[in-house]
C-alpha cells in the first residue's frame, strides 16, 4: 500500500468569493420552451431528462413559449403579478419595521417571489402547504391578511400565534398553510404523512411539502421521499434552490450530484427542474405535479431554480461570503420584472400602470401596517398576555401547569 | 372475565379504537401483515385493511413525521416503535414537532398521536433492546407520558390515550407481557392468565390519564414505580416484611403529585424504583416533587432504586436490573433509618 | 373538485405470502458475463446502466465469464470456499447452541455468506469495515479467532467484550471491523466520517459501510449519502439486499425505484448492482469499487443480491410471511455451491474433497467451541465480572460511578 | 492579560488546540469560510486550510456522524450544532453511538469528540432558538456535559473537552457571548472586556471537567446554578442582600458533589436555578442530590427556580426567563422559611 499516492479531502467551494467577478457560467440555462411536457402519467425514468434541465416559458423578449406555455389568463397574470409586488412591498416594510426595533427578526424573499405566488394559484381549496420561511407568497396568494401577518411578525396582542412564534413562522389551516417550523426539514415528511392521510380517508385534497436547498441534507429529506415513493402519496415536494443556505452555497448540500431534482430520481419519483424566477413556468409544473397527485398517480419532486438576492435573514450580512453583485449577474432575471414585461408586451400592461400598482400596494401595505402597529409591537403598545404563555401547551392544562401558572401570578 | 396478556389486551385496545373510530390508523415496523416483532397488532390488518394497519420502511422518523402530518389532517395514528431504544432517530419530530404543534400555532393544527415502544429490561436484550427513556419525554412540554403494568390498565390507558388531544407517549415495559415479572428471573413467571389484573373488560372502556393507584396500601413507607418495578416492589415488601404503600403512577406526566404528597405525608419515607439510569432519571423528579412538597413529614431522605449509570448490559442484566433485593435493602434501610 | 375520483393508499405487497407459490419471475436475471466492466475514473452518469443490472461472473454450468472474471487464482478460490463452508459451519453450531440456552439470541448468515467473505479479500491491512450483524464473513476471512467470536457469542469471562454487548456484535479494530451497533444504520454514516479521517489525514487506507436493505430507509443512509458525495470520501458503501427486514419485503424499503442501487444516482456516486451470491462477482466489484477510493476518485455504491434463506433471528420464524419454500426457487441459487461447482469445474476440487473439508471444518469449528464453552456459557461457568459492568463507560470512572460501584458491592 | 468576549475564548481555544494537534478537526453548518453564525470559527479556515476546517450540509445526524467516525479513526473532532435546538436530528448518533463506542467495544474504539452548541434564551430566539437540553446529556451514561459561564472557563474548559478521551457536549449560553448577562434585560449589558472573567490567558491551559467553583460566598444559602444563572443569582444576592453562596457547577457530569454537599452542610438552605423547563430538568438531579447527601442539615426545603414548562415563547421571553426577580424572592422564600 506504500506506494499509493496519499488520499485527500475534496471540499467544494463556490466559484467566486468576496471580491471575485461573479460568474454563473457553470448554470446551464436552456432556452425557454425548449423542454417538452410529458403526460402526467409519465414513466418517471423516461423523463430523467427533466432532472437536469430547466423548464422555462418566458423568453428573453418577454413571450411566453412552449409546450408549458399558454395555461394562465391575462387577468390571472395580473392578479400574479399584483401578489409578486405586494410580497415585495411586504418584505420591504417589515425589513424596515424590523430595522426600526418594531420586531426582533424578518426573512425575506427577494427574487423568490414567483416561486410560492405561482405555485398557490395552481392548488385547489383544501389543499395542505408544508411550508419553509420562504414562502409567504403562499398566504398573499391565497388572500390572507397582511394585518394578521404583521401582527405576527409583531408579536402584539392580535398575534393569531399569541407571540408564542417567531417572527414569520405564520400558520393558517384555513388557507392550507401548515404551521412552520423554525427545525429545517421537518415538514417535509409531515406533508407526505397528512397526503397519505388524504389518500386513505379517499379525499380528494393533496399536499404540497416545502424545502430549501440546504436543508435537502436533512433526515427528514430522506424520509420523506422514501415514503413518498413506496406509498405513492399525492404530494408535491418542492425544493427551492435559492443557491445559499445562509453562508454556505448550494454545492455542499448538493454534492456530486447534477441538480437537486436529481435526488428524485434514485425513488423513481418523477423530478423537474424549473426557472423559479418564471411565474408562467412555476405555475405549468406546479400544475402538472399537482394535477399527477389528485390522480393518484403520486408524488413528483420540483426544484426550483432561483437565486436569494438579500440576506439569509436580519441577523445576516452576505457581503462576507459572497460577492456583493452576484445577483445582478444571476442569469433567470428578476421575476416581478420579467411577468411585468410579459403583461407590457401583451399589451395589457404599462410602465405606467405599474408605477400606479407599485404605488396603491404600498399604500395597503402601510395603512395594514398602520392598524397592526396599533395593536401593538414587539417592545410597544399592546402584547399577548403571559397567561398566553401557559395556555395552549395541552388541550387542557395539567395540574402541574396550573400551578406554574399561579405561582407566576397570572 | 376473559383473562389477557398484555399483549393481548393492548391489540384489544387498538382494535376496540379502530372499531369505533375510522380515523385510527396504526403503522409501524412489521406491524401489518406479521402484526409486529411483540404480535401486538397481528389480525389488525386482516380486519381493517392494509390502509388503516400497514408495514412501514424502516425510518423511527419517517413513522412518526408521517404520522404528525396525518394527525395535523385529523387522524389519530397510533403508531409502533419496534423498541424504545430506537425511538431516537424520531426524537426530533417528537419533540420539536408533535410536542409543539399545538402551541406554536395556537391550537391552528393539533397532534392527536400515540407513540407505542416496548420499554425495559430482563429479555437478555443487552443495550439495544432494553432502556427506559421516560426521563427524555417528561422533559419535554407538550408530551404525556404513560406506563401500564398490567394488561387491564394497558388496555384502558392505551384507549385514553388514542382518544387524548394530544401527542401520547406509551411505554410498555416488555417484561410484563406475559406476566407480572417481580424481578426472580430464577423462578418461574405467573402468566396473567393467573392473576386478577389479567382480567380485561370487553370492549370501551378508559384509565384517564394522570390518575395513581395504590397497589399495596401500608404505613411505614411509600414506594413510587411504575411498570415492572411494581411488581418489584410489592416482592421487595413481602420478602422483606416492610409495610410498605405501593403507588403504581401509571402516568408520569400528568402527575398524580396528590397521591403521592397524601401518601408521604402518611409514611413519612419515600422510596422511589425505577430501571432507568440513575442521574437525571424521572427518579430525581419525583424525589424533587416530594422533598419540595412533604419537606416537614420527611424522617428520611427519599432514596432512589435504580438502573446503574452504565448502557444496560448483556451478561450482568440482573446485576444491572435493580432487582427485589436491591430494592427491598432500601425499604429497610429508609425505614431503620440507617442510610 | 367533486367530480374528482377518490384518492387511494399504494401499499406494497410481496408476490406471494405464506400457502402461495414461490414467484421470482420479477427478478431479472442478466447473463453472467454480459454487463461490461468500466474504467474506475468513469463518469457515473454514463454507466447509469449498471444500478439496474446485475453483474454476474459465474455461469449456469459453473464457469467464470465476461469482463469481471479473471481475477482470482485457484488457490484464493479455494481459501474463500473454505471461508464460507466455515461461517456456514459456525452459524450452524451457534443455532445449536442458542437453540440449548447457551447463549440468548443469534443470527446467522445462510445463503450471504459470499458477500462479506469475498468482499474482505479485496481489502487491505488498514482499512477498516463499518458492518451490520450479518457479515461476520469480514471477520472468518480476516482469519479471527473463532473461539473468540464464541466467546462473544457466551457472554464469557474470556468475552473481548466483558458481556456488556449481545450476541454477534463483534468488535476488532486490529482486523478492521468496527463495534457493531444494535442500532441499524447508524454505522453507514460512520464510515463515511472514517473516510474522510483517512483523506484529512493523507492517508491511504479505505473505509466499507454496510447496511441491509430495510435499513436504507433510515436517515443515517442519506447523511452518508450526502457527506460521501460532496467531500468524495474514499468509501465502498454496500448495500446488502437480501430481500426480507425481519417480515418486511424489500418492496417497502425501495418504494417506487426498480433498485436499491438507483439510490446512488441522486448523489452522483457510481452504483453497482451485483450478483451477491456469486463469490467470483462480488469479489471483482468490490475490487473496483476499494481501488476507485483507494486511488481518491470516490464513493461507489454497491448492492449485493441475494437472500435470507434463515430467519432473521432467532427470535424469528419466517413461515408467518413467506412461502417455507421460497428459498428453494431463489434464482441465484447458493454461493457455497455455486463455488464449489465452479472449483470442481476447474478441476482444482471434487466431491470427496468437498465432504473432507467440511468434515474438518466441523471438527475445527467443533474445538473451537468445546475451548470457548470452557470459559462458559450465557448461564453456566464463567461470565463476565459485574465489575466489568462499571468499567468502561468512561476512560476514567467518574465518582458517581464509583460510588455506584462501591454501592452495588463490587 | 488581553481581555476577550466568550466568542472569542471558545475561538481562541479551538485555534490552541488545532495548532498543537493536527489531529483536531473541526466543521458544521457555516463554520468554514464563514466562521460560523456566531462567528466562533471565524480565522480557522484561513489558517488550517480548508481539510480541517470546513462547512458541512445542514444534517446534524451527518455532522456528528461523521464525527463519530473520525474520532474512531483517531482524530479529534470538534463539531458545532448551529443551535442546542437543532441537536435533536443527531441525538440518535449522540446518544446510541458517541455515547458507548468504548463501552460497547470495550475500548476496541473510543470517542474523544465535542460537540459544541449555543443554549439557553434572551435573544428573541422564540421555541427554536433557545433551549437548553442539558438534561438530556445527562441522563446518557458515557457523555459528559459542560457549561461555561465565562471566556476564561470557556477556553479552559474547552481545551479540556477536546483533550478528553470521551465525548464532551460543550453547551454555550450564547447570552453570555458579549458580557456577563444578569436578567436585567433593560438594562445596557456590561462588556466581558470591563469584567475580569474577561481575562483570558494566552496559550494552553485547561479547567479541568467535574470542578466547581464558587463564585460568591455566602452563608444563608447555597445557589446551585451554570451558565447565564450564575449572573442572574450574584444579582437576585445584590439585589435581595441574602448571604447567598452561590456555586457555578462548570460541568454537570463529572459533577463536583462534593464541593455542592460541602456548602449545603454550611448554610443548609439550597436554591437551584436554571433556564430549562423544570420537569425533568437538571434541577431535578440536583434536587435528589441535595436532599440525598445533606438531608439531616436541610433547614427548608430545596428550591428549584426554572424556566416554565412550556416552551419558550417570543414575545413572553422575559416572562419566561427566571430572572433576578424570581430568583430573588425564591432566596428570600427560602431564608425565610417562607414556602
Ligand atoms: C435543524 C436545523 N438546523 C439548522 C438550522 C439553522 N438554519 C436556519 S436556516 C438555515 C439555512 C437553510 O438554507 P436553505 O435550506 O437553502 O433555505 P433558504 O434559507 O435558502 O431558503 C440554517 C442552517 C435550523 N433552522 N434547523
Ligand atoms: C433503529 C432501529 N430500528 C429498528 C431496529 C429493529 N430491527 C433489527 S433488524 C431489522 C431489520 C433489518 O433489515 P435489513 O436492513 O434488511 O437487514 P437484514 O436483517 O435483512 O440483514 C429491524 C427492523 C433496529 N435494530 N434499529
Ligand atoms: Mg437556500
Ligand atoms: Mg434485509
Amino acid at each position: 500500500m506504500n506506494d499509493q499516492p496519499p488520499l485527500s479531502l475534496h471540499v467544494p467551494e463556490p466559484a467566486v468569493r468576496p471580491g471575485g467577478k461573479p460568474d454563473f457560467s457553470s448554470v446551464k440555462i436552456p432556452n425557454a420552451g425548449s423542454v417538452p411536457r410529458p403526460e402526467i402519467d409519465v414513466d418517471p425514468e423516461s423523463i430523467r431528462d427533466l432532472a437536469f434541465s430547466i423548464i422555462r416559458v418566458l423568453n428573453r423578449d418577454g413571450e411566453a413559449v412552449g409546450p408549458w406555455a399558454g395555461l394562465l389568463s391575462d387577468e390571472a397574470l395580473l392578479e400574479g403579478l399584483r401578489h409578486m409586488m405586494t410580497l415585495r412591498t411586504f418584505d420591504a416594510r417589515m425589513l424596515m419595521a424590523q430595522r426600526q426595533g418594531k420586531t426582533s427578526f424578518y426573512m425575506q424573499h427577494m427574487g423568490e417571489e414567483a416561486v410560492s405566488c405561482a405555485f398557490r394559484k395552481a392548488l385547489e381549496p383544501g389543499d395542505m402547504n408544508f411550508p419553509t420561511y420562504r414562502q409567504a407568497g403562499l398566504l398573499i396568494a391565497a388572500g390572507y391578511s397582511l394585518v394578521d401577518m404583521m401582527n405576527e411578525i409583531f408579536s402584539n396582542e392580535r398575534d393569531p400565534l399569541k407571540g408564542r412564534q417567531m417572527p414569520v413562522l405564520y400558520s393558517s389551516k384555513a388557507l392550507g398553510f401548515f404551521t412552520i417550523s423554525g427545525n429545517l426539514a421537518t415538514q417535509f415528511i409531515q406533508a407526505v404523512g397528512w397526503a397519505m392521510a388524504s389518500a386513505i380517508k379517499r379525499d380528494t385534497r393533496i399536499a404540497a411539502g416545502w424545502i430549501g436547498d440546504g436543508a435537502t441534507a436533512e433526515s427528514d429529506f430522506h424520509a420523506a421521499l422514501v415514503f413518498a415513493s413506496t406509498y405513492k402519496a399525492p404530494v408535491v415536494l418542492n425544493i427551492v434552490n435559492n443557491q445559499w443556505a445562509i453562508s454556505t452555497f448550494q454545492g455542499i448540500a448538493r454534492g456530486g450530484s447534477g441538480t437537486f431534482a436529481a435526488r428524485g430520481l434514485g425513488f423513481g419519483i418523477p423530478a423537474l427542474r424549473v426557472d423559479g424566477n418564471d411565474y408562467l413556468a412555476v405555475y405549468a409544473v406546479a400544475r402538472w405535479a399537482i394535477e399527477r397527485a389528485r390522480r393518484n398517480f403520486g408524488p413528483t419532486l420540483v426544484e426550483y431554480v432561483t437565486y436569494r438576492v438579500g440576506a439569509h435573514s436580519t441577523s445576516d450580512d452576505p457581503a462576507a461570503y459572497r460577492p456583493k453583485t452576484e445577483s445582478d449577474a444571476w442569469p433567470l432575471g428578476d421575476p416581478v420584472i420579467r411577468l411585468k414585461n410579459h403583461l407590457i408586451r401583451r399589451g395589457v400592461w404599462s410602465e405606467a400602470r405599474h408605477k400606479q400598482a407599485e404605488a396603491e400596494i404600498l399604500d395597503g401595505v402601510v395603512t395594514a401596517q398602520k392598524e397592526a402597529e396599533g395593536h401593538g409591537t414587539l417592545h410597544a403598545g399592546g402584547k399577548p398576555s403571559v397567561r398566553d404563555m401557559f395556555e395552549g401547551v395541552y388541550a387542557e392544562m395539567p395540574p402541574h401547569l396550573r400551578r406554574q401558572r399561579q405561582q407566576a401570578g397570572v | 372475565m376473559p383473562r389477557k396478556t398484555m399483549v393481548e389486551a393492548i391489540r384489544d385496545g387498538m382494535d376496540v379504537m379502530m372499531e369505533r373510530d375510522d380515523n385510527v390508523v396504526i403503522f409501524g415496523e412489521d406491524v401489518g401483515y406479521f402484526g409486529g416483532v411483540f404480535r401486538a397488532t397481528q389480525g389488525l390488518q386482516a380486519k381493517y385493511g392494509k390502509s388503516r394497519c400497514f408495514d412501514t420502511p424502516i425510518s423511527e422518523l419517517g413513522i412518526v413525521g408521517a404520522a404528525i402530518g396525518m394527525a395535523a389532517y385529523g387522524l389519530r395514528p397510533c403508531v409502533e416503535v419496534q423498541f424504545a431504544d430506537y425511538m431516537y432517530p424520531a426524537y426530533d419530530q417528537i419533540v420539536s414537532e408533535a410536542a409543539r404543534l399545538r402551541y406554536r400555532s395556537n391550537g391552528d393544527f393539533t397532534c392527536p398521536l400515540v407513540v407505542r415502544m416496548p420499554t425495559g429490561g430482563g429479555i437478555s436484550g443487552g443495550q439495544t433492546h432494553s432502556q427506559s427513556p421516560e426521563a427524555l419525554f417528561t422533559h419535554v412540554s407538550g408530551l404525556k407520558t404513560v406506563v401500564p403494568s398490567n394488561p387491564k390498565d394497558a388496555k384502558g390507558l392505551l384507549i385514553a390515550s388514542i382518544e387524548d388531544p394530544d401527542p401520547v407517549i406509551f411505554l410498555e415495559p416488555k417484561r410484563l407481557y406475559n406476566g407480572p415479572f417481580d424481578g426472580h428471573h430464577d423462578r418461574p413467571i405467573t402468566p396473567w392468565s393467573k392473576h386478577e389484573l389479567g382480567e380485561v373488560p370487553e370492549g370501551h372502556y378508559r384509565v384517564p390519564l394522570g390518575q395513581a393507584v395504590i397497589r399495596r396500601e401500608g404505613a411505614a413507607l411509600t414506594v413510587l414505580a411504575y411498570g415492572t418495578m411494581v411488581y418489584v416492589a410489592m416482592a421487595a415488601a413481602a420478602e422483606t416484611g416492610v409495610d410498605a404503600e405501593i403507588i403504581d403512577l401509571r402516568s408520569l406526566l400528568p402527575l398524580d403529585l396528590e397521591a403521592i404528597v397524601a401518601s408521604v405525608r402518611k409514611t413519612g419515607r419515600c422510596v422511589i424504583v425505577h430501571e432507568a439510569t440513575l442521574t437525571s432519571g424521572f427518579g430525581a423528579e419525583l424525589s424533587a416533587l416530594v422533598q419540595e412538597n412533604c419537606f416537614f413529614e420527611l424522617e428520611a431522605p427519599v432514596r432512589r432504586v435504580t438502573g446503574w449509570d452504565t448502557p444496560y448490559p448483556h451478561a450482568q442484566e440482573w446485576d444491572y436490573f435493580p432487582g427485589p433485593e436491591r430494592v427491598g435493602r432500601a425499604f429497610l434501610e429508609v425505614v431503620s433509618g440507617d442510610q
